[in-house]
């Protein structure tokens, strides 16, 4: 129910040792493993992938690139199990958890997907893992495994509301006491639900129901005079790709247009 | 030298601006001759065309004033035609013929296109020349008021080249004498014969100097070629 | 759907529970938060030096209780329980001000009136 | 030693006696203390055009060998600012020169000396200087 | 929003124009499918008129050109180049503005050789012009920026100017209103096509030629156009932009809201640009059956007005004689107090020129739950014998956008440039495309195209209905003939006489040969809210209805010099309520601050007899409220309280009066009129003839002020000072 799905990213190696495996069960990473059923290889995505990441600093070595893969794969198989090996093991050494992040997806059955960045400075590599969720379904904290998790999952847990169970000390971290909500979520306002002002005849800060006395600022980059709405919105073209149809077959369409 | 390139272009202006020889209440009217001739002119145009004599009536109101255009004779030309006043100025800033500030009695119009800057003794050699004569520059008028010299573009006498234009005529095939020649008449009160001048091998009109090279035998009469049967 | 729909639905997909693993003991964690909140109203008051009795921080927690009491789906009361010790935590141990205890009782703001006049006095837009 | 002793609580008398006889016999004295809570003996420097007396005494130590008696004008609502530029200077060892032996210069675009009017009716209250946005009418005089 | 004006011009061009009455238009139809053209703009079919051209075919086809120089409204100049596209078998791109569509014909929009064009005329229209986007009103809103961007090259090969520069071209002072930076003009003329054929005023040209070609007066004159702001929006570029608005915002940040103008009673749609609570500009609003997408200088630029001399606080006047602000509820105390003191029937009110429909209403539920019947509009009109009672009496029955098919058109009275000057564009447009005759009675004026002055007097008029006068002849002979009266003439002296001849010589002319259904009778009113109070039952005589018994009178906006202190009763209290401290305020003993016609939803109903909806852009400044809601309250506090209590309510109510009232922007035909012309025979009177028609609108300077709003603008007055030293 819960999807894992690990990939590997690399600043020199991104052009083609891309895998997105995907797992049923349950969230909580250092479980989820044990339940890993299939490994699901997709390549869909390839073509945005390879969109995002086309500046490289370094010159591809296609060893180097070739080794990470096997890697990656041997990862998306075996360290699903032990996502600390991710942490320790020797021909990774991903000791360093830069980042968590949150995405919220509304229409999905698991609306929530969070994001583990790993790198590697040994080998200047970089792992991302994802895991998905509910608002009720919680995951398993990272904190043992990774210090720095603390406060990022505090960070998560205060913007989507996503409970982190064996938290040591999970509590907001951004917001203010007595704010209610998850501003990150999609379904939260963009003004919020209350708005502060000093009261000066009780003389403190009261938080009351969004009247919105202040004009809500707002651009409009429309002209007025739009002559080319035609132009100014061009419809960027998304070709759908199956999830059969290789990268490959895809990059040579694009040539051949 | 920016100064002077702001005080020229002032002065070039296509917007108009009052000067006490130039408003709106300068006095201006045909003289009854050439009320005349303006009603002929009118009436070469079909009725509610009268717009079309526009082009020669300002020539004909340039002509009475002195070689230059006022305001006031634009607008009384607009009067005259119905035309708004604007749609005259509008003709009258885009011909470089009507001269739209006040002129020399002699208006020397000097070509310095490729053709005249080539041909003869060239052109520069005759700017050079009456630059000398008249000791003023292109675009500036003599203290006495009687030449403003121009540098204008091509007028269209390139086989005669170099040439320059006094008011109406054509003086071309000009050497530094014929120029000097041309202008010493024109200041002592004489009106030197316009076209080819002698210096440059004197010629008739705009036939080739070394004489006829082509259409030298006598024309064919009538009936040359044509079948005998016919 | 009501959510006591939803919990089947996902009951049978095997749902990871929150922390409870069964109604009883959800609603256990309720009562035993509800009573350390009753058990803190005292110290809200004189910690926080707040115009208001314990009675009335009383009948606020009530309050803020029985706004959730439509409540089934365990999870749910779980997610509710766990935010409720957070901010019982953040009261106790002093980390919220006055401003924020107070912002439960609402006094500044204004009750709405369907009453023209009062509304033309006080420029409320109807 | 008593004599020393007896000599020294003279001298301290006859000390306190010059003292209250410099400022103006014993109902003055009390005055005095009551308004600037010391009494001092001192020679006068000189007084500002205000009536604000300075004195100098340098058997006291510095720092406190310079003073000022507010004139009586102000009551009890003397305050620091009262005292003007130059014989401020003066006052807190800018110069040893007091203004009367050398007077400050006189501009013409100088003005009066102002005290601190904080917490007066004359205070500065800043304003804003931005135009309204909204200019009220502002009805016309009854016309009689 | 972002497509709003892209759809309305599609519509524009995709939907015949609107007639009034069907029955002409229905033979050319059948006859025009029948000789169409087929032509394949980027391989797709579009089925056209002859005489369409490639860009409008284009523009059916969904496809939009790129242009600076072609405009709807305007003739084609072709001058700007923007517009090339390939066409097949066609040796060189062709400017699709002006080519019109052959047969067959294979338009490529976005072929390498079109876009190669465009790039090529971007290029040399952006050697000369200045980058000073930044500092530039235009800015965000420019054509040229916008097309640059979307048609532009990357790059320039015109490297000179950094060496000797950019052309640069004077500044010309054309006037308070339009801003002229002619460096920015790209010499689409689009301003002196404006101005010549829409205007009327040929005050702007093209002087000059080659690089030294500039757009301008040539001597220094003011553009003296009473529609001269539109040649701000008509502007691609920042060359001409509005004075008054001069580095005050930018487009993107202002908040747009659309509404109705209410300096003339056109009804003219507009757009608010508002940015935090503040009316920063009027723009025009595309609707074709009224202001196309013109407006007039007072609409547009009237708006600073808004801002000052607003009443902005209730003020009661003391004892002393001075107003002095107080609260509402003291306000409406005192109010209450002497109107219920007053007793019924000594209570009138009086409705002035900005006033909305829902306010009218409330002001007479109130008035007649008091007991009172006297309200009036705010006229000079003697005595009450207009025939009013039947609305085909009071609005342009015809309809504005009838003058589109009208053959002959006659004004009565008034100087209709100034008094409707949307209205007055439309006759010139078909004065010059439909070979319209107008004539005039009245004070002759200036009305920017030729027409037949035939009189001054009411005898013309009356020499006109029994065929003895000169034009009488051409006149029946008209199939199509308008007959538009001035409203504010029908107030004046002669009012019933005017309404009496005109109406018969309406009727003389239907008979005649004009065609059935079609309304000749038309009136022209000159203010907002004349229309709303009229179906609303107030009377149009304000000076009869007001006697020496009236204890306490309601002036509801009613700022025009009609009402004196001098005609009432010495105790009479008089209580206005209204935006903007004017006559009316200054006269009064009891302010109470309304909000006008930016701040508030509010319907307004304009001469065609089409209601029509202003839009809160700004909130009312200070205590003011808005209008209907403080007769609410009062009517509470006087023991007889109105039973609606929110807008909706109001409007239903109004709903009740007339239905009308809420089918917003459809003009509501008025029936009745033979009902109409026969209550004029009835009270045919005969009276002095030889009187003239008077007109208190000879010139410009006269157009700038004439509401409360327009005399609080120092705009406006700028304006008038403008006018009066032209000369």
């Amino acid at each position: 129910m819960a999807v894992a799905a690990g990939r590997i990213l690399s600043n020199h190696l991104l052009k083609n040792s891309l895998r997105n495996c995907v797992a049923s069960g349950l969230p909580g990473l250092t479980k989820v493993c044990n339940q890993l059923k299939t490994i699901n290889v997709h390549n869909s995505r390839c073509e945005q992938l390879r969109y995002e990441t086309t500046t490289t600093v370094r010159e591809a070595v296609p060893q180097a690139n070739a080794q990470l893969e096997e890697y990656g794969k041997m990862c998306a198989e075996v360290l699903p199990k032990y996502i600390q090996r991710a942490e320790d093991h020797h021909n990774g050494q991903f000791l360093n958890l830069s980042d968590i992040a949150g995405i919220d997806i509304p229409a999905k059955t698991n609306r929530f997907e969070i994001v583990y960045n790993l790198l590697s400075l040994r080998y200047n590599a970089r792992i991302r893992l994802r895991t998905y969720t509910d608002e009720l379904s919680p995951i398993d904290s990272l904190c043992s495994v990774f210090i720095a998790a603390n406060w990022y999952e505090r960070e998560i847990w205060d913007m989507y509301g996503v409970y982190f169970s064996n938290h040591p000390d999970l509590r907001r971290i951004l917001t203010d006491y007595g704010f209610e909500g998850h501003p990150q979520r999609k379904d939260f306002p963009l003004s919020g639900y209350v708005e502060m002002r000093y009261d000066e005849d009780v003389k403190r800060v009261v938080a009351e129901p969004l009247e919105l006395a202040q004009e809500f600022r707002k651009f409009e980059l429309g002209s007025e005079w739009e002559q080319f709405p035609a132009h100014r919105n061009r419809e960027v073209k998304v070709r759908q790709v199956s999830p059969g149809e290789s990268f490959k077959q895809v990059a040579k369409e694009g040539e051949d247009k | 030298m920016i100064r002077k390139l702001i005080l020229a272009a002032a002065e070039n202006s296509i917007q108009h601006r009052d000067s006490p020889e130039n408003n709106s209440n300068t006095k201006f009217e045909f003289t009854p001759e050439n009320l005349k001739r303006a009603e002929t002119i009118i009436s070469n145009y079909p009725k509610g065309h009268e717009a079309a004599a526009c082009l020669p009536l300002l020539d004909l109101a340039q002509r009475q004033n002195d070689n230059w255009l006022p305001i006031s004779a634009m607008n009384y030309v607009a009067k005259l035609l119905g035309m708004a006043n604007m749609r005259v100025y509008e003709v009258a800033t885009f011909y470089t013929m009507y001269n739209r500030q006040p002129v020399g009695k002699y208006h020397v119009q000097i070509c310095t296109t490729t053709p005249c800057m080539l041909g003869g003794v060239g052109s520069d050699v005759i700017m050079e020349t009456i630059q000398k004569k008249l000791k003023i520059k292109p675009g500036e008028t003599t203290p006495d008021n009687m030449f403003t010299l121009s540098e204008v573009e091509c007028l269209g006498a390139c086989v005669n080249a170099p040439m320059i234009q006094v008011n109406d005529d054509y003086y071309e095939d000009l050497t530094v004498e014929d120029t000097n020649k041309v202008f010493d008449d024109l200041i002592a009160g004489r009106k030197p014969k316009p076209g080819p001048m002698s210096g440059q091998n004197h010629r008739f009109s705009c036939e080739p100097k070394g004489g006829l090279t082509s259409l030298t035998s006598p024309p064919t009469g009538p009936g040359f070629g044509v079948r005998s049967d016919l | 759907m009501s959510s006591s729909q939803i919990t089947t639905r996902i009951s049978q997909q095997v749902v990871k529970p929150l922390i409870s693993t069964s109604n009883a003991e959800a609603k256990r964690r309720v009562l035993k938060l509800y009573r350390a909140w009753y058990r803190q109203a005292p110290f809200v008051v004189l910690e926080y030096d707040i115009p208001i009795g314990e009675k009335e921080v009383r009948a606020k927690v009530r309050e803020q209780f029985e706004k959730n009491k439509h409540v089934t789906d365990m999870r749910v009361i779980d997610m509710l329980v766990l935010k409720g010790q957070m901010e019982l935590k953040e009261t106790a141990n002093i980390w919220k001000q006055k401003n924020h205890v107070m912002n439960y009782f609402k006094e500044t703001e204004v009750k709405k009136t369907d009453d023209f006049l009062t509304n033309f006095y006080e420029g409320h837009h109807v | 030693m008593a004599k020393i002793a007896t000599e020294g609580i003279l001298a301290k008398l006859k000390k306190v006696k010059d003292i209250v006889k410099f400022n103006g016999g014993v109902w003055n004295s009390i005055v005095t203390l009551y308004r600037t809570d010391e009494l001092k003996q001192g020679e006068l420097v000189g007084e500002d055009k205000y009536g604000n007396k300075y004195y100098r005494n340098d058997e006291h130590i510095m720092g406190r060998n310079k003073w000022v008696v507010y004139s009586d004008k102000v009551g009890m609502n003397y305050d620091g600012s009262q005292v003007p530029a130059e014989w401020h200077r003066w006052l807190s060892d800018m110069t040893d020169t007091p203004p009367t032996v050398k007077p400050p210069l006189q501009h013409r675009w100088m003005i009066d000396h102002i005290e601190n009017k904080t917490g007066t009716q004359q205070r500065y209250v800043p304003y804003s200087t931005t135009r309204a946005k909204i200019q009220s009418w502002q009805p016309p005089a009854p016309s009689k | 929003m972002l497509g709003y004006r892209f759809l309305s011009k599609l519509k524009h061009v995709l939907r015949p124009r609107p007639t009034p009455s069907v029955g002409f238009a229905r033979s050319q139809e059948a006859q025009a499918v029948a000789n169409k053209l087929e032509v394949f703009i980027d391989d797709q079919k579009v089925v056209v008129d002859p005489g369409t051209t490639v860009l409008q075919a284009c523009a059916m086809a969904g496809v939009e050109i790129p242009r600076f120089c072609y405009h709807d409204r305007l003739s084609v100049a072709g001058n700007c180049r923007m517009c090339l596209v390939e066409v097949e078998k066609s040796p060189k791109p062709v400017a699709s503005c002006a080519m019109p569509v052959m047969n067959g014909m294979r338009v490529k929009t976005d072929s390498p050789v079109s876009r190669k064009a465009r790039e090529g005329v971007m290029e040399f229209l952006l050697v000369n012009h200045p980058l000073d986007c930044p500092i530039c009103d235009q800015g965000g809103e420019c054509d040229l920026q916008d097309q640059s961007m979307a048609f532009g090259g990357d790059k320039s090969r015109f490297v000179d100017n950094e060496y000797t520069g950019k052309r640069a071209v004077e500044d010309k002072d054309i006037g308070p209103l339009v801003k002229t930076i002619m460096t920015r003009c790209i010499q689409c003329t689009r301003c002196v096509r404006f101005a010549s054929e829409v205007a009327g005023v040929e005050d702007l040209g093209t002087t000059g030629r080659g690089n030294d070609m500039q757009i301008g007066t040539y001597v220094e004159k003011l553009f003296a156009s009473e529609l001269s702001g539109n040649v701000i929006d008509l502007c691609p570029v920042g060359a001409l932009t509005g004075k008054p608005y001069a580095f005050t915002s930018r487009p993107w940040e202002l908040r747009r809201v659309e509404s109705i103008d209410v300096m003339d009673a056109c009804g003219s749609n507009i757009t608010i640009g508002m940015r935090s609570g503040e009316v920063m500009r009027i723009v025009p609003r595309v609707n074709e059956e009224i202001n196309e997408e013109w407006i007039c200088d007072k609409a547009r630029f009237a708006i600073d007005g808004l801002s000052v001399q607003r009443l902005t606080s209730p003020m009661v006047k003391s004892p002393e004689g001075y107003l002095e602000n107080c609260d509402w509820e003291d306000a409406l105390f005192c109010a209450a107090e002497k109107i219920t003191r007053a007793g019924a029937g000594n209570v009138a009110a009086v409705a002035g020129s900005l006033v909305d429909a829902e306010s009218l209403v409330a002001l007479r539920d109130f008035l007649h739950r008091l007991g009172s019947e006297t309200l009036t509009v705010n006229s000079e009109h003697p005595s009450d014998h207009l025939v009013n009672d039947l609305r085909a009496s009071y609005i342009f029955n015809s309809g504005i956008v009838s003058v589109e098919d009208a053959d002959h058109v006659l004004f009565i009275g008034g100087n209709p440039r100034l008094d409707a000057p949307v209205l007055n564009a439309r006759v010139r447009k078909c004065w010059i495309h439909n070979e319209l005759e107008v004539s005039l009675i009245g004070q002759d004026v200036d009305l920017t195209y030729h027409h037949n002055h035939l009189g001054e007097t009411l005898s013309t008029l009356e020499q006109l209905l029994d065929g003895s006068h000169a034009f009488a002849k051409t006149m029946y002979a008209a199939k199509r003939p308008l007959i538009i009266v001035n409203g504010k003439i029908l107030c004046g002296e002669n009012g019933s006489r005017v309404q009496d001849l005109a109406l018969k010589l309406a009727n003389k002319l239907s008979q005649q040969h004009a065609e059935d259904g079609w309304n000749v009778y038309n009136v022209l009113q000159t203010e907002a809210s004349r229309v709303a109070a009229l179906d609303l039952g107030y009377k149009s005589s304000s000076k009869s209805a007001l006697t020496k018994q009236t204890k306490v009178l309601y002036l509801l906006g009613a700022d025009d010099e009609v009402i004196n202190r001098a005609d009432l009763a010495d105790d009479c209290f008089i209580i206005y309520q209204g935006h903007h401290g004017d006559r009316g305020a200054a006269i009064a003993d009891l302010v109470l601050p309304g909000a006008c016609y930016t701040e508030k939803n509010a319907t307004y109903v304009n001469t065609e007899g089409r209601a029509q909806q202003t839009r809160q852009a700004a909130t009312p400044p200070g205590l003011a409220r808005e209008d209907w809601k403080i007769i609410r309250a009062l009517s509470e506090i006087c023991g007889v309280t109105l039973p609606y209590s929110s807008l909706s309510t109001a409007r239903q109510r109004l709903c009740e009066v007339s239905p009308s009232f809420s089918r917003y922007g459809d003009q509501e035909e008025a029936l009745f009129f033979q009902q109409v012309v026969s209550l004029s025979e009835d009270s045919s009177e005969s009276g002095a003839t030889n009187e003239k028609l008077t007109n208190d609108m000879k010139d410009l300077s006269h157009f700038y002020m004439t509401n409360s709003i327009s005399r609080a603008s120092r705009t406006m007055a700028k304006c008038v000072q403008a006018f009066k030293d032209k000369d």
